[in-house]
């Protein structure tokens, strides 16, 4: 077993994981989309982002573009949820929290292209 | 992931499989029941409480009954959960107390540690295979060097002994069989800081494995062998071995150096010595004839020099086909048969006038009984002894004590294999340049070496000295290569001036100088430096720190060159380099 | 038919399975959401874990990727439900559950996965 | 009852009576002894309180004194308790460790492993015996193609490395003597899914034991054996063992495959080499004199070979009386006495100007030395290595990738028994037809093998290709056993249809086509199917499988047979037929 790939599955999958916990739930309700959670979906995305540096295939650029568009999404949200509470001080008004929660959303979405990409890659590589 | 976690994560499945069922089960019952709290309410045992009491139930711990005393059913339920939870416990400690006693895991576990070893090695390293006599010897010169080292051995035995040395490196060891090229592998050979392989097995077929085996898995490293047998030599040097070293021919060479001239000997044992240990007496040596026992592969070579240097010699050797042999040849010596051992053949053999005796059978015993028996009819004879195994050292040594005079020159030589390989090792990896050195001082004549050996006296006081070269070039001396560039001129006392003092020279003798593939012994003081020279100097180990000086720093090089002291910094160059450039107009 | 082969499967189908259980209904409604359930989804995602262990193919190195990462949500839920029942005592409020219900997704999500996984290897490995 | 469980219980019965002694003493003792409850009434310990006091006192847990505290008669008690029942605990568990650890309950356990490891097999199996650098290679291809194996081997150390190993299927390994007709019995060779035994010890005494116990045992199944004696193999034979395996007739039948044409040698390369795996490269062999170094068993039945091929052939071996021996019977080719690792012996065995040199001796140093020194000679010439060991596998093959040039036609071949033996078994098991293909091939001449290779080369692509025969009977080919009882005529053409896409072919050649004994090679695509034909086909692994559908799916085989789709369900079909003979009719 290559323990190296465990870890590097581990952060893809959790990744996923995670951003399912912080998307799922009434699109306009603040309590069912934990902010514990957003932070949660952005650091593991980063550090899965960082684990794909480096891979010349054909299959890490299209992982590592994956990665970088749901950091990019989940960024929006986080940026989106700030301005809203503390510079707009508006609070989290359906508008806004549909707003993450579609950003998320996307992120989402990207992350199962990049678990769906893991599995291609692992089925392919058994004989 | 590699194979170590890979067994543990293997071998503990059933066990912590076990561990999950059973608290899986124990917990959901604590949750189960009912129990009754201090108001005599019906409670029931959270999840989380539940893991708590499991928890230190299982570990023998035993808080208690807690947070209120349990009721009979509850205390029947604890019962099941003790026997339960403890047994696989104690079933999950065993599991891994066998796992680490198991000899595989233990093997993996030595292999893998040996494995990260070798990928921590940043520096140069030696790969030595055999840790037998001649393999320590040449690790403990390499290491006493600060070279990191790895060594390859079949016998465990052997191995045990280099972790209780007290080594100057740590030495990463494997035991395996070196003439197998996937332990060599393991053992870095491929490894890009690998210098050299040294071959000190004590079978020539695992020596010439080995050199096979490096030539063709890291073409460009450097190998040396120990070979015994002609026909394997011919066979490492046919694909390139590099170096060779066969024990008698050694030892033979060292032979022809002492009758050559006492003095060349003691050159040689100078400066292929380890640094830093006692210097060797001064050697006297009658003239006479010489007395031979044993003629063997050893003897043999001994002899080849006594008859190239004319000196009489009576061979002695108990067997009588080698005399036949020898008496076909037509040879003028006379061949006695007889151990040696005895007054008798000895003095057949005119030991009473004999200027040395060469003890030299493959039997210890048989070698020291020999000496003591001439040494009682003639005390002045030069006695040389060969020892054979390690072991005798201290017989050999005592003997030796014995018969030493104070401030008597040296009547006695010991050689012994190893420590000969071990010099030929070390000179040809750490000073290649001594080789040729001694090579062409032994075309000199003795009026030559003596003079050799006072100059080197005088500088190297109590000990052996250090033997040094240098080469001139952008790598090892950037601020000579610098200055020849820019057209200054260099002389080899700018060399040994002592950078730290401007009146003082460095107490160290330049002994060979080559440029263009052309030798030079003892080059002068003033010979001009070149691009590319090698010299191989000789000195104290603090002379070759200062040397350094001038060879890297520039502000060394000019103090030493100018007698000046020009400032390092940028701004305080420039300032001084204008005043200069003033003050030379001014003179002109 | 191979024996070990049924058993990793069984567990790993029932890991879904369970979850599937806990994970449906209202978000926030913890009549929804069984503790036992939790419990027990959690001990037999342990197991699954354990059983993955020392695979070395590409695929193996996948399967115990998700399963862990279904473990540390399980138990991270587990985790959010002590804390708000012992010890901030502030009970199974809709923020509580919406947390716990979507941690309990995330982990759902990896099972799903690891199925799937398990189905292309029984896809592949027929001759 | 079985033997582990047997053990187990004879060994704890005293730490089990022990336990039970001081339980119910202690626990007794409790229940007798007074106490007093909180309001200062006496009262007695039920037998569960007490059994649950001992219990959490014995396993070192200790809730307390519960659900009273203790009066000091009880303490006592309580502290009799304490050092008996956890001194007998410590017994007990001293007792389960060391029993743990016992050699012979080791044993035990592995064999009830490894006998429910045999019973629950229920594929059809392969049990092979001897688990040396062979036998690796034997399992290796067998599971590779996901057959099962059974494993026996003497030595533990080389059935550690089997767990190690990644294999595609579980392979259950005995520690055994296999010559032992119980081990064998074991390793369940009267199995009803046992196939077939395979003889690879390393001692042919050994090899022939099993062969004699196999069809004494289970007279149905298939033996193989290596044999690399004579006389053994005819012993072997005498017993029917179905297939035997000499070293070096197989290497030498390759080898004359390879003078008697490049192509051929490739053919029987691709068609036996693991399938998947990278082609090898096309070979060219210089016109010339042969150099043979090593005169054994293996250089004797090389040396027919060049003789039948009237190639002119020099000896070069170390062996003075193999020469006289050489020479008494009057051969013409010249016989050098010496080891060929050296410049002078290659040279005058005029290694310059020769097209091929073999490297044969039994020695692997040497082997590899012959090469690089003639090599350096001669760069052109073609070189045929021996290969001894497995473990120096990384050297010949390092070897070979310093000489090889890109795209330069392979100039060196490395022959390892292990290897050979291991092609020979898997073809004969599961491809037998294999053999019949390649003896028929022998037969061709050089262009017949072009013609050949360019047709495999075509349908190969970059790996080799994988060989499978199919037998024309109901039970592999159900469809067309079928369509032949109805009279309908079957070509080869139609079993080479993409079942899948009407327009185009699969990928695949046949090689051989077996009718009532006789063979017909390399059949065209027009020739008639008959029952109990026998195909032998070359393709990819996809072509295989789609050609599966022919054989087992009367739709598709309609479908290549007529380019129409007739539907599968049952009402449609009726529909279509009935269409179809309306059309018919319309026709007539």
């Amino acid at each position: 077993m290559n323990l190296e790939k465990v870890v590097f599955s581990f952060f893809m999958i959790l990744a996923l994981t995670l951003n399912f916990g912080f998307f799922y739930g009434d699109v306009v309700d603040p309590d069912h989309h934990n902010i514990y959670e957003l932070f949660a979906v952005i650091v593991i995305n980063l550090i899965a982002t960082v684990l794909k540096f480096g891979d010349r295939s054909q299959m890490g650029a299209m992982l590592l573009a994956t990665s970088l568009v749901a950091v990019v999404q989940l960024i929006s949200a986080s940026v989106v949820w700030t301005f809203a509470v503390h510079i707009q001080q508006i609070g989290l008004t359906p508008t806004v929290m549909a707003t993450i929660v579609s950003l998320s959303g996307g992120a989402f979405l990207a992350n199962i292209i990049s678990v769906i990409l893991l599995m291609i890659e692992a089925a392919m590589l058994r004989r | 992931m590699n194979t170590v976690t890979l067994i543990i994560l293997r071998r503990m499945r059933t066990p912590i499989l076990l561990l999950i069922g059973v608290y899986s089960i124990t917990i959901l019952g604590m949750v189960l029941i009912p129990g009754v709290d201090d108001q005599g309410n019906v409670w029931h045992m959270s999840f989380f409480h539940a893991f708590y009491f499991v928890s230190y139930t299982a570990t023998t711990i035993g808080f208690g009954e807690i947070p209120y005393a349990l009721t009979d059913a509850q205390r029947l339920w604890a019962l099941i959960t003790v026997y339960s939870t403890v047994i696989a416990w104690f079933y999950a400690l065993g599991k891994i107390l066998g796992l680490i006693q198991n000899k595989a895991f233990q093997n993996a576990v030595a292999t893998n540690k040996f494995k990260n070893d070798i990928k921590a090695i940043h520096q140069p390293f030696y790969l030595i295979c055999g840790f037998g006599e001649t393999g320590k010897a040449v690790v403990n010169s390499l290491t006493e060097e600060h070279y990191r080292t790895v060594v390859v051995e079949k016998d465990e035995k052997n191995l045990n002994q280099l972790n209780l040395d007290e080594l100057k490196e740590y030495v990463p060891s494997i035991i395996g069989d070196a003439s197998e090229p996937n332990i060599l592998e393991l053992a870095g050979i491929q490894h890009k800081m690998c210098q050299g392989v040294i071959a000190v097995t004590a079978s020539d077929e695992t020596n010439l494995k080995i050199a096979i085996t490096s030539k063709l898995l890291h073409p460009e490293i450097k190998v040396a062998c120990r070979s015994e047998f002609k026909d394997v030599e011919e066979n490492m040097l046919s694909f390139g071995t590099d170096h060779i070293v066969n024990p008698f021919e050694s030892f033979a060479d060292i032979f022809s150096m002492l009758i050559h001239s006492p003095s060349l000997y003691l050159i040689y044992d100078w400066l292929t010595g380890a640094p830093n240990t006692k210097l060797s007496e001064p050697i006297y040596i009658n003239k006479g004839p010489w007395i031979l026992c044993g003629y063997g592969r050893f003897g043999c070579e001994l002899y080849k020099h006594l008859k190239t240097k004319n000196l009489p010699t009576v061979i002695i050797d108990p067997d009588e086909n080698l005399k036949e042999a020898f008496d076909q040849k037509r040879e003028d010596s006379p061949f006695i048969v007889g151990t040696g051992t005895d007054h008798k053949t000895l003095n057949k053999a005119g030991v009473v006038s004999a200027a040395g005796i060469i003890a030299g059978s493959d039997n210890d015993s048989n070698n020291l009984s020999i000496i003591m028996t001439a040494l009682e009819i003639n005390p002045n004879i030069f006695v040389i002894a060969r020892q054979n195994k390690w072991n005798n050292h201290i017989l050999y040594s005592s003997f030796d004590k014995q018969n030493k005079v104070e401030d008597d020159p040296t009547t006695c030589l010991i050689m012994h294999p190893r420590e000969i390989i071990a010099r030929k090792i070390r000179s040809y990896f750490l000073t290649p340049l001594l080789d040729n050195f001694l090579n062409l001082a032994r075309q000199q004549d003795n009026e030559w070496s003596n003079i050799t050996i006072s100059r080197l006296s005088a500088i190297a006081g109590e000990s052996r000295p250090h033997v040094w070269s240098i080469r001139i070039d952008k790598l090892s001396a950037p601020t000579i290569e610098q200055a020849l560039r820019f057209g200054r001129t260099m002389k080899i006392e700018h060399l040994i001036q002592d950078p730290g003092n401007r009146q003082s020279k460095l107490r160290c003798v330049p002994l060979l100088l080559i440029r263009d593939n052309k030798e030079q012994l003892l080059p002068n003081d003033d010979i001009d430096i070149e691009m590319n020279d090698r010299i191989l100097f000789c000195g104290t180990h603090d002379v070759k720190r200062n040397m350094n000086w001038t060879l890297n720093v520039m502000r060394s090089l000019n103090y030493v060159m100018s007698f000046e002291d020009e400032p390092e910094s940028y701004i305080w160059r420039l300032f001084y380099r204008y005043r200069n450039k003033l003050e030379r107009r001014h003179n002109r």
